[in-house]
């Protein structure tokens, strides 16, 4: 079961966990970022993404299909907010199930790692002075 | 032919808006699209890096690329 | 900031990703144990856990400093449960914080490997013809 | 001398309850008192590991035991 998300509502904690438990699952490991207060040493205000979203639906579907032809495991989950997140606020939660707690963990770190590599979202930073897209320059 | 061309992120700072319409005589590969590009968009060379997408995937350097294609430009992502 | 607990409640998932998000961190990780319907291809009805209290919050703890030792992290939260526990219940929760992924998710590994090699926590498991102490017998 | 031992999991069923009071002669070791404990319940022989566990913590081998001291039998754990 891979169940993919990309909203611009709260994520829901708990309901991530509860849609990847299954009666036959031993473990599962969820990943939650967050947004930090400071990058830098710049104070952040609040971040804004942005989605290419019919590709980064895509993406985001091939990276748990891989996750799941590599790992043995039950469910994968990944939700992406995009729009406009404070501090604290969270912008990413990866939930992964499996029998045994070393897939669930490899698989969530994969995941979480390949989607800042390859699915189409961008983060702008919000500071007191002004703005930037992060990685954009060198 | 015209090709309709997305941008994203930094992208849409560059071309003012979040698509422009690009004329070409021919289809090109994407090689040859990235260089046209950055030609009437000199900032797009100042980028870390930047991708084409073609109709929702990554494009290799030598696919063809016609009107009908959904191209976007993808300036290196930073989801998560 | 640690935060141990030892409970006969159920716990509460959100709140303990609550509990360890702090506005400098950039990632947390998650580790959440489930109760399986079946073990070596037997059904299992319900668990039954015990601790040694005293004990098991004194290595929890223990365990916690370790992590804090080996990685820079901002909050480790570590939450068992005991008593009767029904197939798909919850009984453990690790939480941990961390400015960076990679230490969240390697102490997150850490602590629940630790856990279940050190704390002195019992699990029953109950089948529908007997009953079994886990790992008590070669 | 009188020690009191706490049993948890299967310990318990194999001393009958949640604790014992163990009557010995002198102060012991905890290798000691794991030898005349399991001379008293062979079944703790049968186990495929325990330890011994002394105001709290794992006592080493070579630990003194005393009345005063809350002795604890731990049979291999399995929580998480």
């Amino acid at each position: 079961m891979i169940d993919i998300l990309l909203t611009s509502q709260t994520l829901n904690i708990t309901g991530c966990a509860d849609a990847v438990m299954s009666p036959q699952s031993g473990g599962i490991d969820l990943f939650i970022g967050t947004v930090r207060d400071a990058t830098k040493g710049k104070t952040v205000l609040r971040l804004e993404f942005e989605a290419y979203e019919p590709m980064a639906k895509s993406e985001m579907n091939k990276i748990a299909l891989q996750a799941m032809e590599k790992w043995p495991l039950h469910k994968v989950l990944i939700h992406h907010r995009i729009g406009v997140l404070e501090v604290g606020e969270v912008p990413v939660i990866i939930a992964v199930s499996a029998a045994h707690r070393a897939a669930a963990f490899d698989a969530c770190r994969f995941i979480i790692d390949t989607l800042k590599l390859t699915v189409p979202i961008w983060k702008k930073e919000i500071f007191e002075d002004g703005e930037v897209w992060v990685a954009a320059h060198p | 032919m015209i090709i309709k061309i997305l941008a994203f992120g930094i992208a849409k700072e560059i071309f003012g808006g979040s698509s422009i319409d690009f004329a070409l005589e021919n289809e090109v590969t994407t090689v040859d699209l990235k260089a046209a590009l950055e030609e009437r968009y000199p900032s797009l060379a100042e980028l870390s890096s930047y991708l084409l997408a073609v109709n929702n995937e990554y494009a290799a350097p030598d696919l063809t690329i016609g009107a009908k294609d959904e191209v976007a430009i993808i300036p290196p992502v930073s989801g998560g």
